[in-house]
């Protein structure tokens, strides 16, 4: 290779690179050294010890939060996938006119414009004792009197942080339709299959990879949400993120909080590696 | 082609056309295909081919007219009804699924065995001879292969028309002649109907039983290869097929008989038309017979230099500057003769029996 | 010069920061704190952000010892000797005889309760542990829940539980939290739940949310249960090194002065930590309401304490309690 | 016929409860804006158009909004300026530790905001660097890096690489070529990944939350006014960008369009 | 070709390998082009066409070797650099710029004035037929109107060499066939170097003055269109240029000469092998001399029956069934004969100046 080529590709490569390694690789870096330093009145002192990976495999309440918000954020994507499908199928397949197809993309999107604290706060307003669905409820007769159900519960997070994410699980299901060959759906036509038949056994295995992208995406992002515990969460909303963010603040032992972002990042890592594997088998199939 | 027989016709148009907002698809078109026949819809791109093959197959509704198939109408039957199959330009072969699952699809959605449905898809490969690729992933197939998969997946349930839409565009073109041959013998073999849309004539020439010349959503011509190529009725149809040296000229009567002008030399004029009458004629290359040298004469030969020449193998392909203009010529090379060189003289001699009359074109 | 600020929402009021800027010429900008746990972490990202930080009794003494905050001159702050003794003089902001806070504002974390919904007004953190109020009730998302489990305990010594004792505060808490709506972490969202109708008990920031409140008509009542109350007490600290000394000094001054008293209770309610101000502008009837004349009431309050090393221990284990 | 027709019903009353699903918060914030009440919660009281002067004098929520424009202005430019040589270098170049490099930069679009966060935080704690709204910016950029970078690389990789090559042959120095014929081709999709990642940025909550010193970005100020209570002035706020969102789409679906047709 | 007259090669290859991981690209391969020749590599997908194109364009680095351009050593120079121009497949027009910024591309980067590049790309264009497009974006042209504004760009600089990556592929067939008479006519009209890759064989007969036929990265065998044609060194170069027909026999001495078994049947040895030897041989479908009925018979011929039909227009081809195998024949259709029938008994005769002794295969 000769010297101007090399010199052209050092500069394209090097402020990337730099970037990637001064603000990811090293902060993860020092984020691991932190996770074996120490909490000492009144703050943290270096050190190398395993205790604060001990006292999180040893001390319940971690592992049941941590549980507790894969729960959530499992059912928060598992929502998010039942309500955004049919709405990029929808697009996909039914709307003809790619200005409305457009239009109505955009629809999904738009809502990341307003802040997420203004749409979740919302949701306090609908779905409160007194708010709009309870009121809704009773006049047209359903409640006799106002439910209490629907906020600071778990479900209230599940139905706020579905709402949030959703844009973020349309989109790459979305994608990931509009680039099946409509022939495929017309070739199954064409043997014989009828079109629910050829939903579940082309067109929906074909799309996984998609919905995988977009369960992960809407996964992570929920594991670490800290706002709707806070907003519609009720006392058994804690997530995991809102203890790490005590670590930080209240308790101020960095060393612990750095040590569960650790646990935290293995198993978005973990979650993210799984996806990939099934994301690469659905291109491998395209190819 | 016998009209009387209903019998054996396994597919009737009636008029049928098809918008798409203001453009025309397919327009009014009438088309009667035999039981076992080997249908080619021919013509260029836009002209319709793909819309009239996907209206028979069931995935695009007529604006209007009638599709019967086998006796019975089918014009608003979905496809999954219809006892019809296309094989997809692109093949369409389902990316998740292993060649055998894709041949087999069709039978195992139907309900029919596990057992059942893998011996059937394996016969259907056998017929194609990829038997040994049942448990393959389509992507790990070459082109070839895969349009062999996609038709072995159109023939498993018997269909009762096969329709293919450009089926082998894709393929390079040595790929492509052995494809058109094992597809003709498929259709010996099997006994099927099929219809094949192509824009390319040679592979209507060598496949077919009968062209169907297609022109902005019409029929233009239709019949025989031989009598397509032989006997165009139009200079579209004349120029699709084959190349052609097309002049225009008056009949006129000259010492032994009625006389056309090709270029500024006088040949014989062919049978059909009158003294007077102005008229649109062609020759092929092929048809000229070539003589070098200044001396070569003699009635309806026409004289002149050699232009170009393009080496093709097996002939030669000699552009001759007539004076008034040039005209193409083929020079097969069975035997050992020279190459000619730029700038010999020639004289082609084209007899009157190698001269077609063209209709003057009318359709857009 | 310049003063940035990191204080409590309503701390930093344009009505007395306005005046101060005309005064000094400082300009003033304030950053607001969610909780008292906000300030440790914002400093110990480092220095340069913050001059003057304002956080509450049981967290100075930590600032202290981790070398954030400064020591006061007090010969600078003449006002200082008009402050309450028992906050001029309290642990939290002393070490080594050294002063490093001036005290600005102190109040109760008293109880509140709806007054339409309660026949009788109840007179006990007992009442919070009620299964006929379920969904009723909410408790500061905050280390506190565990005082005032403790209390219920009869554990009185608060700031000092042993683990036996902390184990069983968060147990009582844990038995308490089907019934709870939800825990509040912020002064707005209390108030939010008592107007929506979420909520009909609970326990406050004494004055500041019934303030709120009353300005939405709803009514409610704040008491001291029969287990006592916590007490608090804010005071202004001046940040290690910081370049904006001049300015500080100013603000300390002009915090418990009369003009900055007066703006503590005009904004927040809350009782004024210097009496000869807080003279200047209340009524004697508000000056009584706020206890302003009554030390026996401040020494009823259990003040709070820095937790120093238990800190962690008592966190977790409210975590841990949310975990359930 | 009759089939399809319910059959289409059904899809047209699925999708608008979908968007009723995604809208009627935002009506509700709106409506909001202009309710008399001071508190957020139902019934409604009265109309008024109070909040949106008490906006307009709101200095603090004002220099918020102003903020988060220059955090998401900046974090964006960026971001672009870092993103778009990165997918270059995915896309074109082949060089030791690709794989990791990949990994890396791809990593915080599904990495919970909290973790870049705190790595970050405890970065510039290590380095001495003081919080503030540059420090915030350092972390967007870093955080939605993966947002630039995926969506250009994906275009890139639509692009043929003879393009460049055609450029580069008909003697066109590289910094040209990059100019001249690979920028404009894949300007939608930097200008799309650009906007996503604005948009994200201006309402980004985590990253912000550990990075911001003294000054706050608008959902730093909303979050901090929550705790006292929310007024409808942020209704207010939120109502206008709403609006603002709406023009911008209406000018993105325009430009869509347009490149569409043209790349036909 | 004389290769002592160094001012005339404007290209020389030396030892030229390019490997990629394991895979060999380009495989040791030397090679000189003169000036103003049209070559054209020829080669089955991934032999490495491309791949040594692409090493003269500049696009790809050498392995090892050298490759001078008129004299000077270029093999590390950019493309940016070098006075080659390069139509790529995709035809490569930048989707943003007009047609005529498009071909104006490469004289506006080095800086000439605007007006002067405009008079420079209208020249260009007008050489290609297509002045009159110059604001047209790309888009809105057709497959073959593209195609020469690939090469209306490629030219504008007047390059020493211009290099052409299968420009012909991507369109139909009627289309290319006019775009090669077009290429060779530029090619004759500006006297530049041309190098054509392709894979299609007749593209490479019609248009190069010489073939270089590779296979696995080497070159094959390279010579005129006549020379490969006629005189094919080996059976792979006789396979994949033209069809033949081929078979392996002993020679043996018959009552007239030496003889070899044509699929069981006697025909006469052509020269150059003796008695004894055992050899590849082959002959093309329209060398045959093809004779239909019983009788038709002497020496050197092969007697069969029909047994397909591929109907070509111009030809037919006949798959000849001679018992022992099947053979394939060429039947120009110039005469008005009628079309021969399937089971129709046919004589071959097979002179032996037809007859090719073909190498046996060593490379891979
Ligand atoms: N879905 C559609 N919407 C609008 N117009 C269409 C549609 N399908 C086809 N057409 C138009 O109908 C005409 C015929 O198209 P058709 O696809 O049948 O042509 P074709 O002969 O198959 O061409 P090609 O050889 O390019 O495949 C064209 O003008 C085309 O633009
Ligand atoms: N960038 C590359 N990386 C790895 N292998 C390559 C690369 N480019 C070419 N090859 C390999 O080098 C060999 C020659 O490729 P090349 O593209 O030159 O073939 P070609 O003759 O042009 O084929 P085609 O007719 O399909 O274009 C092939 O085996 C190919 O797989
Ligand atoms: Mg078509
Ligand atoms: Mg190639």
């Amino acid at each position: 290779m000769n010297g101007a080529l090399r010199l052209k590709r050092a500069l394209v490569l090097s402020p990337p690179l730099l970037w990637t390694f001064l603000f990811m690789f090293v902060p993860y870096a020092i984020l691991l050294v932190y996770s074996f330093w120490q909490q000492k009145y009144p703050t943290f002192v270096p050190a190398f010890q395993f205790g604060n990976y001990v006292q999180i495999f040893t001390d319940p309440q971690y592992f049941r939060v941590i549980l507790r918000t894969l729960k959530i954020a499992f059912f928060v994507s598992l929502g998010a996938a039942l309500v955004a499908y049919p709405y990029a199928y929808f697009l996909v397949f039914r709307v003809r006119k790619p200005g409305l197809r457009l239009m109505l993309y955009m629809a999904v999107v738009a809502p990341l414009w307003v802040s997420y604290l203004l749409r979740a706060y919302t949701w306090k307003t609908i779905l409160g004792t007194t708010g709009i669905l309870n009121s809704f409820l009773m006049s047209t007769g359903i409640l006799s009197e106002p439910s209490s159900v629907f906020l600071y519960n778990q479900t209230a997070m599940i139905v706020t942080l579905i709402y949030v994410f959703i844009p973020f699980m349309v989109m790459p299901i979305y994608a990931v339709l509009e680039k099946i060959p409509h022939s495929l759906k017309e070739a199954s036509a064409d043997l014989g299959v009828g079109r629910v038949r050829t939903f579940l056994s082309v067109t929906l295995p074909l799309s996984i990879p998609g919905i995988v992208a977009g369960f992960t995406m809407t996964f992570c992002l929920t594991f670490g949400d800290f706002i709707a515990p806070f907003l519609v969460g009720g006392p058994d909303g804690q997530m995991i993120a809102n203890v790490i963010a005590s670590q930080f603040g209240a308790s101020l032992n960095w060393p612990l909080g750095a040590a569960l972002a650790l646990v935290m990042l293995m198993i978005v890592l973990s979650i993210i590696t799984v996806s990939d594997k099934f994301e690469r088998l659905g291109q491998g199939r395209f190819a | 082609m016998p009209e009387h027989t209903p019998v054996s016709k396994i597919i009737e148009i009636e008029n049928l056309t098809k918008t798409f907002g203001k453009v025309v698809g397919v327009d009014d078109i009438s088309l009667s295909v035999e039981q076992g026949e080997f249908v080619t819809l021919l013509g260029p791109s836009g002209c319709g081919k793909s819309t009239l093959l996907r209206m028979i197959g069931g995935f695009e509704e007529p604006t209007s007219g009638r599709i019967l198939l086998d006796g019975q109408d089918v014009t608003h039957v979905p496809p999954s009804k219809r006892a019809v199959n296309m094989v997809f330009q692109d093949y369409a072969l389902f990316p998740h699924l292993s060649v055998g699952k894709n041949v087999g699809y069709g039978l195992r959605v139907a309900g029919m065995p596990r057992r059942e449905v893998r011996e059937k898809a394996l016969e259907a490969l056998a017929l194609v001879g990829l038997e040994d690729r049942f448990d393959a992933a389509p992507h790990m197939l070459s082109g070839g292969q895969r349009q062999r998969v996609a038709l072995a997946r159109a023939i498993v349930r018997r269909p009762k028309v096969l329709l293919l839409d450009e089926p082998l565009s894709a393929l390079d073109a040595n790929l492509r002649e052995q494809m058109q041959v094992e597809l003709k013998a498929l259709h010996t073999k099997m006994g099927l109907t099929f219809i094949l849309v192509t824009h390319d004539q040679t592979e209507a020439l060598t496949m077919s039983d009968r062209i169907v010349v297609m022109r902005g959503g019409k029929i233009v011509q239709m019949g025989s290869p031989v009598d397509l190529y032989e006997r165009p009725a139009t200079s579209y149809v004349a120029g699709f097929i084959g190349s052609t040296n097309q002049f225009r000229s008056v009949v006129a009567t000259g010492p032994t008989g009625p006389q056309v002008q090709c270029f500024g030399q006088p040949i014989s004029a062919p049978a059909g038309v009158a003294p007077g009458q102005e008229a649109l004629f062609g020759f092929r290359p092929e048809k000229a017979l070539v003589q070098f040298g200044e001396e070569g004469g003699g009635p309806d030969t026409l004289r002149g230099s050699v232009a170009d020449i393009l080496y093709h193998g097996q002939s030669v392909r000699l552009m001759i500057d007539l004076g008034a203009g040039e005209v193409l010529v083929d020079l097969p090379m069975s035997g050992s003769d020279g190459m000619p060189q730029v700038g010999d003289a020639v004289s082609l001699r084209v007899g009157a029996d190698k001269i077609m009359v063209l209709a003057d074109e009318v359709a857009a | 010069g310049e003063l940035n600020i990191l204080t409590w929402e309503g701390y930093a009021d344009p009505s007395v920061i306005e005046p101060f800027t005309a005064a000094t010429g400082c300009e003033v900008s304030a950053t607001y704190v969610g909780s008292n746990d906000d300030f440790a972490p914002k400093l110990a990202a480092g220095g340069g952000v913050f001059d003057i930080v304002t956080p509450s009794i049981d967290s100075t003494y930590a600032l202290i010892e981790a070398g954030f905050v400064q020591p006061i001159d007090v010969s600078r702050v003449p006002a200082f000797k008009d402050i309450y003794e028992q906050f001029r003089t309290a642990d939290g902001i002393l070490k080594d005889g050294k002063v490093y806070g001036v005290p600005y504002a102190w109040g109760a974390i008293p109880f509140m309760y709806r007054k339409d919904k309660f026949d009788t007004p109840p007179t006990s953190i007992k009442a919070l542990w009620d299964p006929a109020l379920e969904g009723r009730i909410s408790l500061w998302d905050d280390k506190s829940a565990l005082y005032v489990a403790a209390r219920l305990n009869g554990n009185m010594n608060i700031y000092e539980l042993s683990d036996a004792e902390l184990a069983a505060a968060v147990d009582k808490l844990v038995e308490q939290r089907p019934l709870v709506r939800k825990y509040w972490a912020t002064a707005g969202e209390l108030v939010d739940l008592y107007k929506s109708d979420e909520v009909w008990i609970s326990n406050t920031w004494g004055g500041y949310q019934s303030g709120l409140l009353a300005a939405e008509n709803i009514e409610v009542v704040e008491f001291i249960p029969e287990e006592g109350a916590e007490g608090w007490m804010d005071s202004n600290m001046i940040v290690a090194d910081t370049p904006n000394e001049e300015c500080a000094y100013q603000f300390l001054n002009m915090a418990i002065s009369a003009q900055g008293q007066e703006g503590v209770f005009k904004v927040n309610g809350y009782s004024s930590t210097n009496p000869v101000a807080a003279k200047e502008f209340m009524s004697d009837s508000e000056f009584s309401a706020l206890h302003q004349d009554d030390p026996a009431y401040l020494d009823s309050l259990l003040l709070w304490e820095n937790l120093g090393d238990r800190l962690p221990v008592y966190t977790n284990a409210w975590n841990s309690v949310k975990s359930q | 016929m009759s089939r399809s027709l319910s059959e289409r019903l059904a899809w047209v009353v699925g999708i608008t409860l979908i968007l009723a699903f995604l809208y009627l918060p935002i009506a509700v914030l709106v409506a909001y804006s202009f309710n008399a009440s001071r508190s957020l919660t139902w019934p409604m009281t009265g109309f008024t158009l109070e909040w949106y002067q008490k906006l307009a004098a709101n200095e603090a929520l004002i220099d918020a909004f102003y903020n988060s424009l220059y955090v998401a202005i900046s974090a964006t430019t960026l971001t672009l300026i870092i993103g778009v040589p990165a997918a270059l270098a995915l896309d074109r170049i082949d060089f030791p530790g690709k794989g990791l490099f990949r990994k890396l930069i791809l990593l915080p679009i599904a990495l919970p905001g909290i973790i870049t966060g705190i790595s970050m935080l405890i970065l510039f704690r290590s380095l001495g660097i003081r919080l503030s709204l540059e420090a915030v910016i350092v972390g967007h950029a870093t955080a939605l890096l993966a947002v630039v970078v995926t969506q250009v690389y994906a275009r890139l990789q639509r692009l043929p690489n003879s393009l460049q090559e055609a450029s580069e042959d008909l003697g066109a120095s590289g910094l040209q070529t990059f100019f001249l014929i690979t920028l404009p081709n894949i300007k939608t999709a930097v200008i799309g990944s650009g906007m996503l990642a604005f948009t994200l940025s201006f309402d980004e909550i985590p990253v912000t939350f550990f990075l911001t010193g003294r000054d706050n970005t608008l959902p730093m100020f909303i979050w901090s006014t929550m705790r006292r209570g929310l007024t409808p002035e942020i209704n207010a706020i939120g109502s206008l960008i709403v609006l603002m969102s709406i023009v911008l789409i209406f000018v993105s679906v325009r430009l869509q369009r347009n490149t569409k047709t043209q790349q036909k």
